[in-house]
């Protein structure tokens, strides 16, 4: 077992981005563009038509909505690492991660609608993605999703193969029982799980130090003598590096190790959420990591007018066809509503 | 007359705000008596439960906590066997499998293993049901797992006034209470309501006894027995019903633990036809032990099989028309009702 | 003949020896198959549920855990989701409430959540029961609880031969399975055993499907319908009361979920008098959904209000006299059967 | 809220006991006693009627029984700071714990034997001794009494009172969520709270190397920002050297603490438990603390034979007269079997 002592990478270093390939970068970049672009249809989906005043349970998408708008590094800088044959569970706040992942489009757009084609064929909706051709899952229920992503890396590894499992939550979660238990089986186990956690500062409307008696979840990967590092700055350079050597860790059997990332919730805990807790409301877009990275690599010489161009067009062009297909499938028939209780 | 008057010393309410003024009157009451969850302070609970107890109390009464289900209502418990009075709030009902053993192996088994000398006086808060596609792990009732565990009191309430008067008494009461409230009764704008979810609801102390089912529409031709947003869906139905002479008797459970057996049985024998309608899942829950509780009596009452209305064994599901399709909603309430006549 | 001859290819085993069989064989055969839980390795199980196959599989196989129930249990999970079978140990049912979010929440639902394009094939073991003091946080049957939330399947054997042949069904089955066995069915060396914990039990592969409850005894008086170790105590007092000619049916429910509903009204509809004996708490639970089946099915079969024999809504006590009093034994049994003759 | 390091102390250092008053330490000694005489007195009723062969089910003791014989110097070390108006919670092995913190022995005895005069009137048994005299309690689920001492913590505090809480479990407990949930909460709230983990190298026959993926659960207190050390020697006078500053920083107000002690469980997980799992099953007793301290006590001129025959009289005095009073109580009328659900 490598216990390590925990670190933690701040943006005062040299940028990490440097030492990358700029191709590499610009996937990066496309990646966060794809899903904010997707997150922004959601958005707009979501909204459409849940008036007069706003109804959760009306509207083509109806429920609860958490989205992932300003988490985007954590997705691309994770997911870069990874390929179909990884797994990946995620939380409540999941599309970031699904997108990153590779999960189709099509499916879980369908999936969000309620229709026939989406990836549960409309008995899961946005808190519950299972997408068995990339391994991707979700829960609602708060760390409860971890200890599964034990389960497929144990899979993974008795039948020999290099293959990883990521386990995402929020800061939120850490201080739930299943993170600690997870934890500490993976490294028992030396499982091949890279534990992930998005620290966005809230969990709804409770900040983190009204919720975490330490200020960083990288240390508590002491707790399981395992390597532990926080990214501080959400940045996705920053990310993509700090998780590079997590997830060869894990494909070399050596076992699982923690990344926190301090990232950002641009938007709502759900929405409909008038954030009214939330002190920095008014002025959060100012720390939004896409225009940011936008720049920077605009300075660095990888993205120029065309390219961001481009990159906008490819992703508008993804994301509604993606929802014009879910729109257009059907939605479920009443009477298979019993359907799928047993296989 | 034609005007309807208010009566003296009421006012109407949304459930949600006369739970939280039955808070607020014992907070204000009973310095022992604090409330404590997910998103209770700032933002008010929710689904409403806490709304402006923050500024009144501070946050040392209404207190927000980490995402540990198991250590808080486990810490709960322990205040509470020391003579404090805690509310818990548990965010959504279906959160129970993480704090399960907390609620049914401590907080409700306590007070029997120490042969009654120590007692958890503590209300546990939750948020049941669905209706708003929030999908499988959000939207369950589960009333009848709570109810079936010994040791904890088990209440329901369907509208503004019970859900002050019950909550008054489950803040007094000397034994673990769980209080669920469905979403769609509280009175929520952001949520589909009916229009009783804001009632009458009494000025002051209002008490209402733990254990009483209530007869909230007398009929003489079939007993519909019911609890939470299905009282308002079963009251629909035996409106329009009354409109084809049929005289339809619906009976709000209001407690499932203890519960009032007497009432149910005290109806069935006038009306000789019996549905139950429940949000939960059909079997091993409640509308069985509605059912064999007649049957256990006298099944000669029963003029007709029973019916129950409930969700059928099946995950609660995302899309909107499956999900209604598996709810106990007017449609199926009114075949059920018809069915038995 | 008086002798009694064993039937080919069967040989006495108790439940523990034959549900290891069935694991056992099941390993063998199929790769795919471990076993993972606390205490299953070199202890063997506390309830001898892995007894010596460690030695035959080895760690990797006969996986011995922390104690972090939703951690293996949800690892268990993952498992299956990726095409293994996971048999995964919860060393007792009564510590459900520690990951019982794993189980309701997650093992039962993913399938249907999926839109079935993900299977569970997972079984869940876990013992359940009482009646030799092990106090009120380990001895509950719990299994109305397992049955009320839908999405996995529920079978509870009470003899060897069901014991290896359920076992070896749900390995097989691509749902999850939640098999519970009673400590006093085990027929433990520990503990006080009916002579019937050890039985024939057929050599090689044997499977008794999930879903079809079984008469065990044959009558025509009066029903009682039962499960588990109260199989026995049903028998025993059916032997005794066939000395004063009551000719009692009894039948062994053998799955919860899905529940054979068919098996119980054909033979109500036979006797007319049903008794429902179930060591689990009374209210909302297994007795309520036999009795109201046959209600909401036909009350006019019931020829006398049906009885129900089970926990009266307390947990166990502790002291011996105490607990014999709560449990469905003999005498409550005779006693309930009478009282609808 | 104070962070330090983990720290660990060991029989090579001078020991702690040198500055103790003889009184402290012939006090330590004489609950270990207690506490032993105890047990072995249990021993003899619970095995006394089990057979023939043995049923588990049978006897004046029916039921599972753990018992402490040699984690003596845990009870011993860290209640000598403690006053009836501090509270415990214990496990399923609660004997030693519930004699050195002064729980009434009769009625604790009467519990055992399940009779009226018991500390639950017989509904409880050895797994659920409840003692509002004292503030004790225990649970049977592993872990899940942890968070009850918060609340009595908080309670305490709430009152303005500087009495403490003190949850114990085993090693095996400290893999279970509700023991992260427990130390972040009383870390986050500065709860007077002093946690221990008597790590008696087993959990059942779950040896520790096997459950728990680092070598102290003291580390694992930096991930609450709290102190935690780990005692190595099974020494009472170092459990209570260490205790000392945890007790005293709880009831300053300053927050809750983390103490392991490498125990030794002599004898089986229960009783009936044969332990052939055990491979130093032979010569455990050969660590037994009490007559190890018996002798560090002697050279150090605080004890004496005289002394220790007067220990073992008295401790035996006390037992027997507790035995006999359980004896001689009344088993439960029947007829009360379904009091005691609802006050
Ligand atoms: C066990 C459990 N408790 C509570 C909730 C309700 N809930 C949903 S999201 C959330 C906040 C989660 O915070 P965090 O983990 O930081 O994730 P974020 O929402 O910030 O992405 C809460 C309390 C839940 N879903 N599950
Ligand atoms: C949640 C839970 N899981 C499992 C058990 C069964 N069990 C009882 S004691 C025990 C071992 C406990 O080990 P440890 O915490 O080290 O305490 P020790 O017995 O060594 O004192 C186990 C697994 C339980 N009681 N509760
Ligand atoms: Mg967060
Ligand atoms: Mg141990």
């Amino acid at each position: 077992m490598t216990t390590q002592a925990p670190s933690s990478s701040s943006s005062g270093a040299a940028s990490p981005g440097q030492s990358m390939e700029p191709q590499a970068r610009l996937d990066l970049y496309r990646t966060m563009v794809l899903c904010r672009t997707y997150e922004e249809a959601i958005l707009r989906e979501y909204h459409a038509d849940k008036g007069p005043g706003f109804d959760i349970g009306k509207g083509l998408i109806p429920g609860e909505m958490h989205l992932s708008a300003g988490q985007e590094p954590v997705a691309a800088g994770v997911c870069a690492h990874l390929t179909a044959d990884d797994a990946i569970t995620a939380a409540h706040r999941p599309h970031h991660l699904a997108i990153a992942h590779g999960v189709d489009l099509r499916a879980m757009t369908a999936e969000i609608f309620g229709r026939v084609d989406g990836l549960g064929k409309g008995r899961g909706g946005h808190m519950h993605l299972f997408d068995p051709a990339t391994h991707f899952s979700c829960s609602g229920i708060v760390a409860e999703g971890f200890p599964a992503a034990l389960g497929q890396a144990f899979a993974f590894r008795r039948r020999k193969t290099d293959r990883v499992a990521v386990a995402v939550a929020g800061e939120g979660a850490a201080n739930a029982g299943a993170f600690h238990e997870a934890l500490n089986l993976a490294a028992l186990w030396a499982l091949p799980v890279v534990f992930v956690v998005e620290d966005n500062d809230w969990g709804i409307s409770v900040p983190r130090d009204l919720s975490t008696a330490v200020d960083s979840n990288a240390v508590r990967a002491t707790a399981y003598g395992i390597p532990g590092e926080r990214v501080e700055d959400n940045d996705v350079d920053a990310v993509h590096e700090a998780a590079r050597p997590m997830v060869a860790r894990a494909r070399a059997g050596e076992g699982p190790s923690l990344l926190e990332v301090h990232t950002l919730r641009l938007w709502g805990h759900f929405e409909g959420d008038a954030q009214g807790y939330r002190p920095d409301r008014e002025k959060v877009h100012e720390d939004d990591p896409i225009p940011i990275y936008e720049k920077r690599l605009r300075d660095a010489g990888v993205l120029d007018d065309e390219l961001v161009q481009q990159a906008a067009a490819d992703a508008t062009t993804k994301v509604e066809d993606a929802i014009e297909f879910a729109k257009a499938s059907a939605v479920p028939d009443p009477s298979t509503a019993t359907d799928y209780v047993f296989a | 007359m034609t005007i309807t008057e208010t009566p003296q010393g009421t006012r109407r309410l949304t459930t949600s705000k006369a739970m939280v003024e039955a808070i607020d009157q014992e907070m204000a009451r009973d310095e022992s008596v604090f409330y404590m969850g997910e998103d209770v302070g700032a933002y008010g609970g929710i689904f409403s439960s806490t709304t402006g107890l923050l500024d009144k109390y501070g946050p040392g009464r209404i207190i927000d906590t980490p995402i540990s289900e198991t250590g808080f209502i486990g810490l709960g418990i322990g205040a509470a066997v020391e003579g404090m009075r805690p509310i818990v709030e548990l965010m959504f009902a279906d959160f129970m499998g993480v704090c399960l053993d907390q609620i049914y192996n401590h907080m409700a088994k306590i007070h029997f293993e120490s042969g009654g000398n120590v007692t958890v006086p503590m209300v546990l808060t939750t948020a049941v049901g669905g209706g708003y596609s929030d999908g499988a792990q959000h939207s369950q009732c589960l009333w009848g797992t709570f109810a079936h565990l010994p040791g904890m009191k088990v209440v329901v309430p369907s509208n503004p006034a019970d859900a002050k008067g019950l909550m008054t008494s489950a803040i007094r009461d000397d034994n673990p209470v769980v209080y669920l409230f469905h979403k769609g009764v509280m009175g929520l704008p952001w949520m589909a309501k009916n229009r009783r979810s804001t009632d009458e609801v009494p000025e002051g102390e209002h008490v209402v006894p733990i254990g009483e089912a209530k007869v909230v529409r007398p009929g003489s031709d079939v007993t519909v027995v019911t609890l939470s947003l299905s009282v308002h869906h079963s009251l629909d139905v035996a409106d329009k019903l009354a409109e084809d002479g049929v005289d339809t008797e619906v009976i709000d459970l209001r407690s499932l633990v203890p519960l009032d057996r007497d009432t149910v049985l005290e109806s069935v024998r006038k009306t000789g036809r019996l549905v139950v309608v429940d949000e939960d899942y059909l079997s091993y829950g409640v509308s069985g032990e509605i059912v064999a509780t007649v049957a256990e009596t006298d099944p000669g009452m029963l003029r007709a099989p029973a019916q129950r209305v409930a969700v059928p064994d099946v995950p609660i599901p995302y899309a909107h028309d499956l999900e209604y399709t598996v709810l106990p909603r007017q449609d199926r309430i009114e075949r059920a009702i018809r069915a038995v006549l």
